[in-house]
């Protein structure tokens, strides 16, 4: 009687979707440009996996060829967190009237 | 270390706080604390994944060195890229998230024990088959972006690159991904997935050649989504309900991201995938035009006479005040203006430029208040009542052609209607025709009159006559 | 290593909590009647339990104690099905203009 | 026999097409079909029900019988119903699915092992106390729905029950629950799980007395969130994914909805949980100020006179349309306008009448094309523009007050700004004032003419008037 995991990760994958969806309509226009620079941002967490990868070494043996493969990863997607960043400049640009003799 | 089911409440609580960083985007009130949810969320997910991992190796000091090192590329880039660079920020950073994919889909194929799923050849089917697809996709993210990095960037020539049987080449590639996929759970061959991985990257070059230039954005965005659904695929074979979550929403968010600016041209999806747009412009047909109708011209004074005499001036941005990096200036004026009592608004196309939000990320830059910027469905009935329309390096999101000519390749954008108020004053330095090639009668009119210089100099020569 | 399911619909609980609060506010307010009709009706899935329940009994005790409970929750979660009846009745009368003069 | 594996598929399936039944209400279009999808969704959970359960025993004819009998019922009550009683209809049916929980729960804890969840005496702690709440919260519903059901039908008084120390006593039961649930799971005893449940009917009744006949729709609404998270805990019980994902939408979707609604009159969720609202209303106050000021009082003649006339008539419907029945009597009035080359529009204000989207229910059944009818933000800018607002049975969402005076109960509401119009009628039965108790300004205004009335008559009048 017990259920797959899989099964459970794809209820998890499909209403995820379902979220996507309707997030994205209700974004405002004109954050359109921030919106694609944190979706892209928050895919960095692609890190998890690089980090796995990394650390299966043994103390021997750091820099095995799938290790290697790993640390690659976990730099580039470390850039990528950058992506917070970029979003938060961008961010903080955006401001009401009240503000604007500050 | 923590347990399996510890580390998966974590994982999902970091899935949660990326949707909360996706609602934040609702307003730009809630913006900034979305992003706040979003590093949130990063950060729990990392640190879980160093307190799920059991045996931690000498390996973490470098694991640390080398995120560091990223961390701080990143941030560098993050702090340096000036504004008007984002679309290649963007399209560069897909192409990060795809090749890390990649990178895991390799390791995790070389060394499965690490992640649970079997050992050298004999990975489990399930995860062998995530892992091709998330390596699949994310190869064709990576080359795909370099490629539109290359063409926003202006390093590789924006026209699209078209030949015969491409459509076809395309097709009997991705089949063969498949094929090559469906043999590689059976033989289990470390040199099929090398194969799967490098045709990937032709794919992703091979679709992206042929879309031009200007469509570079609804590209991003389906780049975007491709990246989604790669990670997504790197989830399932990690078990890791984090980056499932994360790849469905970003996967399916992008998409949609592209179905709202597909709808906002009004062209399909297909076609642009398909690609070709822009390359055979209807520019002899422009240029027989433009040598027969007359056009008024003026200079800066004339400009700035007629809107000190305006009681409500509405400025249309689009693409060209980005090439000019003009938005500091037009803000200049705008305030010179305001001072004088005239109401001053800002109304913004859909796809004015050439990213969604474009525009208003440049006047958010310039300090412009958001509430002072428009949507086109919120302003298109005010330029009746308007006196003078300003319009700035904007063209085809003006072209009433849109409205009239159903062979027009634009016909059924909607347009903002400048026309409609007593003048209209274009910035640009000629007479050539948008991104979409096809002339704006507006030039002609009557109450039009064309400022030809570039964006920046204008307006700030108008500045100047404004005193 | 392996998760408990618990955790998995746990997630499913929380990610669908995320999908009602999206797709609430992308209903028209004119729906809003149909749409409170229309959740009322879906909740009658709980006859899922209740079939279950009634079909615990064995052959020689059909209606044991438990299963008269089950019995019972079948013929009110069947009601309920009802709704969806309710909300195509309403819907039905939504009709744009041009269609008035059929 | 069907596989757990395959009926846990079989359960997304349906929790997605529950998803897919809500996403139709986007628009009226999609509606439709979205209900089918709804329906799909329920005939997949029944089957798959069936088949996963292997040793079908001879209880099985038995439940087709039951089923069908319910089925029959639903039917015969879903094509009888007027659409008049929606709100005590749903009420009714919001009712039953808290008690079929609470059945459920009964079966389960009375039988744990058909559920897999231990043995009697012995239930798994995280089951014990998922189907005490389970049952707790369906309890809760039962009862609470059972009031809300007979104020909405007129059996029981819709005015306020309140006594002092209801609060403290509804928060004391409410720990009782909790304290006794977690008695339970130390105990197992059949007797402290009947106690919960029966506390818990209690508390249903108590929670809702001391709300007034009309916040019946926030409170709707709130119960069809608890029917949500009663089903939620049961199926957590279950560990039934289709039931999970119902619950949680179902559990979510009424409680922003009854947001929603507080947020459209303008009073906090709270305020209304509390109760009271309507008992001590200003009617001293009114009842003085209506014998001081002159009103205009017209007919039916004068009525259509006026009508007659005008270009533009905008009609406001309220809940004294729904009394009297007089959609249709309506709908016969703008029809003759429109044939007289009058521009006629319907303006619905979000809680015109005692249920949100009341009004266009009944404008539908009435066969008003719903293109004709618009929300208060985008019509109440026409009314400046327009000659005639014929206000029928609506009070509270014309009066002014909630724009001009703080200290009025429903000051910052929303309203429609009939006043705006060159004249407004206003029908109804006399100058007594709406739910909410506050006179209304404008029946004294120079340009109001009321027609005393009962809504249904009184426009069949002016039916014949205007031929
Ligand atoms: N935003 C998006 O997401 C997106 C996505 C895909 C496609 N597009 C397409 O991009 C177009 C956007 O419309 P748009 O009106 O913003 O731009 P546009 O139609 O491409 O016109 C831009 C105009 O700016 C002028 N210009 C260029 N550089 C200038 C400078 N330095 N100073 C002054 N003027 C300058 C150009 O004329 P001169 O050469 O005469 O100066 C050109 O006509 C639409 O056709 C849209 O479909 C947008
Ligand atoms: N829609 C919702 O979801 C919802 C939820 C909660 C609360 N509410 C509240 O309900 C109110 C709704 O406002 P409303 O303007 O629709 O209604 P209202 O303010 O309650 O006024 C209805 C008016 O209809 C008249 N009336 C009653 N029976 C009639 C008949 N047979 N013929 C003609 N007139 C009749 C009554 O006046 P006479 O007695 O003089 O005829 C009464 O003044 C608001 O205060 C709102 O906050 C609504």
């Amino acid at each position: 009687m017990e259920i797959d995991p899989f099964i459970f990760r794809l209820s998890i994958f499909i209403l995820s979707i379902f979220i996507g969806y309707y997030v994205v309509w209700s974004v405002t226009p004109s954050l359109h440009t921030p919106l694609m620079s944190v979706t892209n941002a928050i895919s960095s967490v692609i890190i998890v996996g690089a980090i796995i990868a990394a650390l299966a070494g043994t103390s021997e043996s750091v820099f095995s060829i799938s290790s290697i493969f790993g640390f690659l990863a976990i730099i580039l997607a470390a850039i990528n967190i950058g992506g917070f960043l970029v979003t938060q400049r961008m961010l903080q640009m955006y401001k009401k009237k009240k503000d604007k003799n500050k | 270390m923590i347990s399996a089911n510890l580390s998966a409440i974590f994982y999902l609580i970091s899935g949660v706080l990326f949707i909360l960083a996706l609602r934040g985007l609702s307003s730009p009130d809630t913006s900034r604390q979305g992003n706040y949810f979003g590093i949130a969320g990063m950060i729990i997910a990392i640190v879980v994944t160093f307190l799920s991992i059991g045996n931690l190796s000498s390996s973490l000091v470098y694991v640390i060195i080398f995120l560091l090192i990223g961390g701080a590329i990143g941030a560098f880039i993050a702090f340096r890229i000036p504004m008007t660079a984002m679309p290649e920020l963007v399209a560069g950073f897909h192409s990060l998230v795809g090749l890390a994919a990649v990178f895991v889909a390799i390791a995790a194929f070389l060394n499965p024990e690490a992640f649970n799923l079997g050992i050298v050849g004999r990975i489990k089917l399930a995860s062998l088959v995530e892992m091709s697809i998330g390596a699949a996709v994310g190869a064709i993210t990576f080359s795909g972006s370099i490629i539109a990095f290359l063409k926003l960037r202006g390093i590789m020539s924006g026209s699209p690159i078209t030949f015969s049987g491409q459509h076809l080449l395309n097709l009997l590639l991705g089949i063969g991904v498949f094929v090559l996929i469906f043999y590689l759970c059976k033989t289990q061959s470390v040199n099929v997935f090398w194969t799967v991985i490098i045709i990937s990257f032709l794919v992703g070059v091979l679709l992206i050649i042929p879309i031009g230039g200007a469509d570079m954005p609804v590209v991003i965005s389906m780049l975007n989504s491709y990246s989604g659904w790669a990670a997504a695929g790197i989830g399932f074979t990690l078990e890791n309900t984090a980056l499932i979550i994360t790849g469905a929403l970003v996967g399916s968010s992008g998409a949609i991201l592209s179905y709202i600016m597909c709808k906002a041209m009004n062209r399909s999806f297909i076609s642009v995938i398909l690609g070709g747009f822009g390359a055979d412009s209807a520019s002899d047909n422009t240029k027989e035009k433009k040598d027969q109708k007359p056009v008024k011209s003026g200079n800066a004074e004339d400009a700035a006479f007629l809107m000190k005499n305006a009681s409500s001036v509405i400025i249309v941005p689009g693409y060209g005040m980005a090439v000019a990096q003009a938005q500091h200036a037009l803000r200049e004026m705008v305030d010179k203006l305001k001072k004088n009592d005239i109401k001053v608004t800002y109304a913004i196309h859909p796809v004015a430029g050439r990213m969604p939000g474009h525009m208003n990320v440049l006047l958010a830059e310039a300090n412009v208040p958001y509430d002072e910027v428009f949507e086109l469905e919120d302003i298109n009935n005010d330029f009746a009542n308007s006196d003078v329309a300003f319009v700035i390096g904007a063209n085809d999101v003006t072209n009433p052609v849109a409205k009239t000519d159903p062979k027009s390749p634009i016909f059924g954008m909607p347009v903002l209607d400048v026309e409609k108020c007593k003048s209209v004053l274009f910035v640009k330095r000629s007479l050539s025709p948008g991104y979409a090639g096809i002339d704006n009668e507006l030039f002609y009119k009557d109450n039009t009159l064309m400022l030809f210089a570039d964006a920046k100099k204008m307006t700030e020569d108008i500045v100047k006559n404004l005193d």
